[in-house]
């Protein structure tokens, strides 16, 4: 099956932007019924990269090839047409659409009768099945999670009878469940001889999957070997240039006052009212499977979501209002999943996203501290080694991961009591990883109440010292730090989070489409 | 199987499920149309509701047109001009060879498509924002259309140049059928074919339609050319139905078409409306402006209760449909 | 409902008539005219249905569509354009009802009567002002209104057939104001920078654009160049009075479009009347602008009195234009 | 402490770099310019240069409130009705209180000021789109300008209302003051404040903004009250210029505003542009309309110069600074 026409090749691709190098002449090839794994820091070039190789940019010298076929650069429309898919990293869905919709634009069924509606439909609903996800395909999906949203485009690109698939990390937003499909899938694929690329900044994932892995480092590939000559150490050393010690900091013990205090919160959407109270130093971390309601529950608690009622303290003093301006008053802070639709103001500079959310701060009568702000601001970014070309720089311009540092990191210029994390590490390289675990320890340390919603299981496991499994918006089961540390207790999690041990076992109906209002806008 | 049936039946009633979604706009228009009805015995009439298709007729062209523009996340403010400009090559056409009126129509149709193109071809090779392409086109197609009659209208046209417009086929005059006709089209070609599919992805990302192999550049430049030849047709029944061409025709009705767009619950960003919405907001403003002059309400009065009312029928919609902003 | 053309159907009201007015847009000539209809409405036995087309031709078809459909009595047309709505003179006349263009020739030979002012003479009338003041020699800027427009067109005929007679003045610039005054000034404001002092006199088809270029004139600091005008609204009129215009002609809304009116209900009722009237608008200088004032602004209610009985006496003599200003009618 | 020193200078020369960002319309104007210098000597003259400056001035101020909409992702197409019911209400005021011209300022700013928040509230609270809540108010505020007036303009006002406009200080009029220093004030409200910040990111992404703890609804009415408050400002200022009160002046100056706005550089999906680029667009359109007066073009042919040129400004700009659509 694995013929000569799967292949893509790139030759001695350069890139700069503004001046500033980002490809440093790329040559790579792949084989067709085979998997690489491309890995590297934030910034490193990655995407870039792969949206030379579909058409999206233009390489300043260089050329690629498909099957033989140089690709006419800067069009995507002619990339497609050679058999070139790509799930980008900022997804690229049509919010406006349907689920069923987003799959079949460009190769729509019709008939004598126009378009074949009901056929898309059956057809989507199939192909989503694999994943095991029953996303009813006449959904809109801008009323879907990111993690559905990266589902469907997978789904999508991974239909269209390419023969090159790129997936610009595919994983970031989703569960380890879906995950598991994921790697189902692209095997399929593999043994259809189709060449597949993609990046993650999962050891584990380039375990699973990867027959090879090319490493880039500051727009050079450093390392393009077999997976199975490669040790993990080996892997890191290459994408950050040195050693990484453990990836995760030793946690301090929580002290016993009460920071955060929820009571009896009705979030839209959840089974029941919830209470959970985070103690002084504490982090709280949340798993569940994608629309389990973890970030109902935070956006809810940080007042993005109005609640009916229920109550929010901290430090004893009740929240009024139930807005952001409010909650960040009594000093809390949250970083959003969906980095680009809830995190970023992406047409601003980095300096002035970061400046946001402490805007009195950072302004007297008004008039913006020019000095002061750009000082401040550099040194919380200096803490999550942000990779740019300066604090003005847009954030638009700014690699995934970089952006999701800055998202992070703007609320490190001033002392917060409560933060809030929502999938905090997505699309984050290991070594800034690392960084920001210990940032987050250390704010823990410093007497901060931590909440972590993550489909990440050791970021849960070992960053928590006590974790809520949440199902249908209620607590499926609560896990301290011994039982985390146990062996089995990802088997554990994942039975609470499917509800096939707990509290009660109803069905879930996770398509009610009724909780999904608010998120439409 | 049941649930295919289920979707089946629910899709080939689409246009109605998009009515129930504006339904608290159905309620407003019902409203004002009782109100009307309640006031003047002749509102409801027959001749009536003709003269409020007659009227609304040049409208639902440029608004069609217009719908498909905003779907794409454009706008198209050069419709007025052309219709201008259109009107006044029309009737020189008509003028030149007073034997061959079709030829006016052709040559109307042509110069609006001309227009359109090229408004189309900046947009979507020179990447030009579509508010300035079409504005220049707006500035440009109005100085043209005086060009064209040497600064005055064009007057003195043949008899037969009223009938493209004033010909009643079963009791209807052409630009009603016309209408209707383009309605239904424009509803079959946007839910039911692939290029309509393509425009809303077009204008609902167009990354997202590009890295699917849609030729994005296509649909947009499309989406302005065909705007452009209808208010070309547009500008010639207007001005077969005065029988005369005049260079201000049309002036300001790019306004009222994207208005009629917007109050149907179409998005300016692109990718949210439907036909059936632009044909609602159309007869809303129709109405509005038939019923306050049957009432003979004085023409500023007019004004400050159709602005109260627009924005109210919108505003109680927002509010039933939640529909986002 | 009061306004509702139904209650009004019908022969049977006697001599009552209904006319269906529908007027181009509400400009100040119209608010006066319309005061004058009211006035002479409610003195003569006759209903009004007013509206007005907002500078539209399509919606004044339809708004005549309706009066037909109505089967009102007469219809009083102050045209948007030229030479439109042939469609809808025919149907009215198809119907019966009798259709007038009042204040802008529709240029119709069906229609059942128009009363006009005589643009060109209007025009006419304000080049010989200027050309007085000149001497017949130095040069000018004209100022038009919206191109393709009756009275541009019209007013415009009249200035090019005195130009046309003067060989020593030259047109240095012509272009459209859209009768409005804050366009103007910023016009001639231009025209100031392109030809300095050499502009001897501004002639404008209508006096808003003409106060526009005196307040332009002012600004540059120019002073002595001649203005003229046409129309006679409260700000020209003073204009003339104080010196700012060396004159205007008076174009008296009240009187013009009353007389539409009056001259349709007579049509309406069968009465013997002249159909074809024409306006000539006397010439307003510094002699009689006195009386014009107190007819237009200060001794208004007085004039509104005598309206009728004012038009009575014009639709006898042929006059229609006729208001006792001095140098009037002799 | 060099790097301190270092960005400090690069932020007070940040409009230096908008500029240069802007730097192929910036040869674009250059290129126009010279063409006009080298057609007419007039051209260059301290007096033209004032006329510009004089009639560029109602525009600027409309464009610098329109710029701060636009930014949030709106429009606000009601300016131009505003500077009408604003110039009625001040020149009425003027007539009945005619020796206490100064009030009149006063009411037009405060009716603007009335209007603009209404948008606003309409806008920020019941979530009607922007373009619909100001073509309401566009229809509405015409109407009333209308009312104020019983249908006619007013005249025969007090020679003192023609100062608010007309005295100079410094050789400059008060509108071509009022129009720097709005330019410079504004310039430093969008770069160096808080508040600035805050409409960016509105427009940028209003939920990103929301979370960040922006006000959101409060910036939304806030703009939309300053747009309303600058066009009663401008009403007073043209109406004050011709001493009287028309319901028709600032008839279409909307699109003229938001032209200048999007030449500029801005787009109409909110959080891109600046107070500088608005400027230049205004500079770019004011220059056109006043050299093509001096070469005396007719007006016919200006509108097909002034719709190619515009195109073409934007379209070298977008080819070179590959701004996004
Ligand atoms: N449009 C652009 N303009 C300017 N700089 C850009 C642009 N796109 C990317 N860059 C820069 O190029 C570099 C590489 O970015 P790229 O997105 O390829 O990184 P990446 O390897 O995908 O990182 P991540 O793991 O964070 O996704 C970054 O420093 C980024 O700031
Ligand atoms: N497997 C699924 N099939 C269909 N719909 C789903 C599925 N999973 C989630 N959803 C939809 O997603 C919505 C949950 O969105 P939400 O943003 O709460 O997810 P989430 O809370 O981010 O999940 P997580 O717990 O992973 O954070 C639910 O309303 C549900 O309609
Ligand atoms: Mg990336
Ligand atoms: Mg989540």
């Amino acid at each position: 099956m694995a013929d000569e026409l799967g292949t893509l090749e790139c030759r001695d691709l350069t890139k700069a932007f503004g001046g500033i190098p980002v490809l440093k002449g790329i040559s790579l090839s792949l084989a067709p019924g085979t998997i690489t794994a491309l890995a590297g820091e934030n910034g490193a070039g990655k995407s870039t990269l792969m949206k030379i190789a579909s058409g999206q940019y233009r390489p300043d010298s260089g050329e690629v090839l498909v099957r033989g076929e140089r690709l006419p650069s800067g069009n995507p429309q002619a990339a497609y047409r050679l058999g070139v898919a790509i799930v980008p990293q900022e997804l690229a869905s049509v919010l406006e659409m349907t689920v069923y919709e987003n799959i079949f634009i460009g190769r729509e069924l019709s008939g004598p009768f126009g378009l074949r509606r009901r056929a898309m439909i059956e057809s989507a609903r199939q192909i989503l099945h694999v994943f095991g996800v029953d996303i009813e395909p006449t959904r809109r999906m801008g009323s879907l999670p990111v993690g559905l949203r990266q589902i469907v485009e997978i789904v999508k690109a991974t239909n269209t009878g390419a023969r090159v698939i790129l997936l610009d990390e595919p994983s970031s937003a989703i569960a380890e469940r879906e995950v598991g499909k994921l790697i189902e899938v692209m095997r399929t694929l593999r043994d259809r001889g189709v060449a597949l690329l993609f990046t993650t900044h999962k050891m584990e994932e380039m375990r699973a999957l990867a027959d090879r892995v090319l490493v880039l480092r500051d727009g050079e590939l450093v390392l393009d070997e077999a997976l199975r000559n490669l040790t993990d150490d080996d892997i890191v050393t290459a994408m950050i240039g040195r050693e990484l010690e453990g990836l995760f900091p030793a946690l301090p013990e929580p002290g016993t006052e009460a920071v955060l205090e929820i009571d009896n919160l009705h979030v839209s959407g959840a089974a029941a009212p919830l209470s959970l109270t985070v103690r002084r130093g504490e982090i709280v971390g949340l798993a569940g499977l994608v629309g389990a309601g973890r970030t109902e529950l935070l956006e809810t608690v940080f007042g993005i979501r109005k609640s009916t009622a229920g109550s929010i303290r901290v430090k004893g003093t009740t929240i009024k209002g139930g807005t952001p301006a409010a909650a960040i008053a009594a000093r809390m802070a949250f970083v959003p999943e969906d980095r680009k639709g809830a995190g970023a103001v992406l047409s601003m500079s980095v300096l002035d996203n970061a400046t946001l959310p402490r805007m009195d701060k950072f302004s007297v009568g008004g008039l913006l501290r020019q000095g002061f702000r750009r000082s401040q601001v550099r040194e919380a970014m200096d803490a999550v080694k942000l990779r740019s070309r300066g604090l003005d720089q847009s954030m638009e311009t700014l690699s995934g991961g970089n952006q999701q540092k800055v998202v992070l990191a703007r609320w490190l210029t001033s002392p917060v009591d409560v933060l809030i994390l929502d999938e905090p590490t997505r699309g984050v390289d290991v070594g800034a990883r690392s960084e920001i675990y210990r940032i987050i320890v250390d704010l823990a340390e410093q007497g901060m109440a931590v909440v972590m919603a993550s489909s990440d299981m050791p970021e849960i496991l070992s960053l928590s010292h006590r974790a809520l499994v949440l199902r249908n918006g209620i607590i499926a089961g609560e896990l301290d730090s011994e039982q985390l540390a146990h062996p089995g207790v990802q088997d554990t999690i994942f039975r609470l989070a499917s509800g096939l041990e707990g509290i009660e076992s109803s069905d879930p109906d996770p398509a009610d489409p009724s909780t999904n209002n608010q998120k439409d806008n | 199987m049941t649930i295919t049936q289920d979707t089946t039946r629910r899709f080939s009633a689409k246009w109605l499920q998009d009515l129930a979604v504006r339904y608290a706009m159905v309620i407003v228009m019902v409203l004002i149309i009782s109100f009307f009805l309640y006031r003047s015995a002749r509102f409801g009439t027959v001749d009536n509701v003709v003269t409020i298709l007659i009227a609304a007729a040049p409208f639902a062209l440029i608004a069609l047109g217009q719908t498909l523009v905003i779907l794409t996340g454009g706008i198209d403010l050069s419709v007025g001009s052309i219709i201008a400009l259109s009107a006044m090559s029309g009737a020189l056409t008509a003028k030149t060879f007073p034997d061959r009126v079709w030829l006016a129509l052709l040559v109307a149709v042509a110069v609006g498509l001309i227009a359109g193109s090229i408004n189309g071809l900046v947009v979507s090779i020179i990447n030009v924002p579509p508010f300035i392409a079409t504005l220049g086109m707006l500035t440009l197609a109005s100085g043209l259309a005086f060009v064209v009659g040497g600064g005055a209208p064009i007057n003195g046209l043949p008899a037969a140049y009223g009938q493209i417009a004033n010909t009643e086929i079963f009791g209807l005059t052409i630009p009603v059928i016309l209408m209707i006709v383009s309605i239904v089209g424009f509803g079959i070609l946007m839910k039911r074919t692939a290029y309509g599919m393509r425009v809303y992805a077009v204008g609902g990302n167009r990354l997202a339609a590009e890295i699917a192999g849609v030729k994005t550049g296509r649909i947009l430049f499309s989406v302005y050319a065909i705007s452009g030849a209808l208010a070309g047709l547009s500008g010639i029944m207007l001005s077969s139905r005065v029988i005369s061409g005049s260079p201000n025709l049309g002036q300001g009705y790019e306004l009222d078409a994207i208005a009629a767009v917007v109050i149907g619950g179409a998005s300016l960003l692109g990718g949210r409306g439907t036909i059936w919405g632009t044909a609602l907001g159309l007869l809303l403003i129709q109405t509005l402006n038939n019923g306050l002059d049957i009432l003979t309400v004085p023409a500023y009065w007019q004004d400050v209760i159709k602005g109260m009312l627009i924005v109210t029928a919108v505003a109680v919609d927002v509010w039933a449909s939640k529909r986002p902003v | 409902g009061a306004g509702d053309p139904t209650a009004n159907q019908g022969d049977d009201a006697g001599d009552r008539v209904t006319i269906g007015v529908t007027v181009y847009d509400m400009s100040s000539f119209i608010t006066e005219g319309k005061e004058g209809i009211d006035r002479y409405a409610e003195e003569n036995d006759i209903d009004i249905l007013w509206n007005s087309a907002g500078m539209d031709v399509r919606t004044q078809a339809n708004q005549i569509d309706q009066y037909i459909s109505a089967a009102v009595d007469a219809i009083v047309v102050v045209p948007v354009q030229l030479e439109t709505l042939q469609p809808q003179v025919a149907a009215a006349k198809a119907a019966g009802i009798p259709f007038l263009d009042v204040n802008a020739t529709l240029n119709n030979s069906e229609v059942a009567g128009s009363v006009q002012p005589d643009d060109v003479a209007a025009g006419e009338q304000e080049a010989e002002m200027m050309m007085e003041a000149l001497g017949g020699s130095g040069n000018v800027v004209i100022l038009q209104g919206p191109l393709g427009g009756s009275g541009e067109i019209n007013r415009g005929q009249g200035i090019d057939n005195v130009l046309a007679e003067n060989p020593g003045i030259t047109v240095l610039a012509k272009d459209t104001a859209n009768w409005s005054r804050d366009e103007a000034i910023n016009k001639v404001k231009n025209w100031i920078s392109a030809f300095g002092g050499e502009i001897d006199g501004v002639i404008a088809q209508n006096d808003d654009m003409g106060l526009g270029a005196v307040q332009a004139l002012r600004e540059a600091g120019i002073e002595g160049v001649p203005v003229v005008g046409i129309d006679g609204i409260e700000d020209g009129l003073n204009a003339v009075e104080n010196g700012d215009f060396i004159g205007t002609s008076l174009q008296n809304g009240t009187v013009q479009l009353a007389t539409g009116v009056a001259v349709a209900a007579k049509i309406a009722r069968g009465e013997e009347v002249d159909k074809n009237l024409l306006y000539l608008m006397p010439p307003i200088t510094t002699d009689n602008v006195g009386d014009a004032i107190e007819h237009v602004v200060s001794d208004r209610p007085t004039f509104l009195d005598a309206l009728s009985e004012l038009i009575a006496g014009n639709l006898i003599t042929g006059d229609i234009a006729f208001e006792n200003l001095p140098g009037q009618g002799e």
